[in-house]
């Protein structure tokens, strides 16, 4: 399937663009995806944390992915 | 509860109006505020960039938290700014009216340090020569 | 430090404007009003009595006791009402600016609870049906 | 000598008036005004607490009053 990724932040100048057009396997998981980002953007790796958000919340590594999902990629937050 | 999220001013006496309540005896507000420098580096501004949607749920969470942690929370408000901030604007406000002080104090700071840790929004330091996504890198 | 005592309302946002500082990225604000009811009864009004040079004395003691304890405090500001007070009125408001949030929090914390153990202010509760020095008896 | 006390809140009640005039021993102690005081007015041991302030300071029980002192009977205090 094709998820688009919303980026913010650092993510976003890693990436160069504010969203990310995905191929990824169908009920691909959270954890799947990261793995996915992490070698297309080795920088990604060098991030204190980062985490997936799937329609405005958090979403836990086993989650499976639908391509109605709104999903973000949320690098260290340093909000207040 | 009052949750905002602004691009504008943020009005600090709207903000604690907003938890004024009869039954309250205390309130405490905390406000964070561009410090003109970070890490030693002089800063000349701040830009904030928030996932709107999800930040707004994220503090509505947090202060639901909150209440379920206090429940004798009478009021909280919560309003944070985005976009470009120059030294002392004010950044985020947190005001909570509960009916005795001590709890007022517990429960602002539970709000404010549960949003610098879940909520998406993020801050650029700029500098004279350079700039930073604050806590990106270890 | 800013410490007044007045006998007019009191403005709030002048208080938190007196201890801004560009070098402060954290405002602790403690603000206490009055209730609508105390141990069950319902109050009418307050009337508050203070021994004026010695309260701005005291005050001014815990200002500084504060900036002993967190030597990073920038700046401090006390201003407490006397009177007569209705509900909702704000009896006293204590406003510190720090560097960074932690210490916001624990020097306000401090100087709302030492100044209730010192400063020379009594508060009578006025209810429907008389009224109690507040804290005289056991 | 005789000293001038100033009266607030109960304390100004239990004795009826903002302040009294007091004959005391010169160079009476805190701790000798505060028995005076107690056994003139029997009311006072029924509070909580009560304090001698001296030119605006709480004075310990050994200091020694003068004349010239600012005396003042503080009733446990509920600023706030």
């Amino acid at each position: 399937m094709k998820l688009k990724i919303a980026l913010f932040g650092i993510a976003k100048e890693i990436v160069g663009s504010s969203s990310l057009d995905l191929d990824t396997p169908d009920e691909q998981s959270v954890a799947g995806l990261m793995n996915q980002l992490r070698s297309q953007y080795p920088a990604l790796n060098e991030l204190t944390s980062f985490a997936v958000a799937v329609n405005s919340e958090y979403a836990a590594d086993d989650y499976r992915l639908h391509q109605r999902d709104e999903v973000a990629l949320i690098p260290p937050v340093s909000g207040g | 509860m009052h949750i905002h999220l602004t691009d504008q001013p943020i009005d600090v006496a709207a903000v604690l109006a907003s938890v004024q309540d009869d039954g309250a005896g205390a309130v405490n507000t905390f406000i964070g505020t561009v410090r003109n420098q970070s890490t030693g580096r002089r800063v000349v501004r701040l830009d904030y960039e928030a996932y709107d949607a999800m930040a707004i749920r994220q503090m509505e969470h947090v202060a639901a938290q909150a209440q379920e942690k206090w429940p004798m929370l009478r009021q909280v408000a919560v309003t944070h700014r985005k976009g470009r901030l120059d030294i002392g604007d004010v950044a985020v406000v947190v005001a909570v009216s509960t009916p005795h002080r001590a709890d007022s104090f517990a429960a602002c700071q539970y709000i404010i340090d549960t949003i610098k840790q879940v909520v998406p929004i993020w801050k650029k330091e700029e500098y004279e020569d350079g700039s930073v996504w604050v806590a990106a890198h270890p």
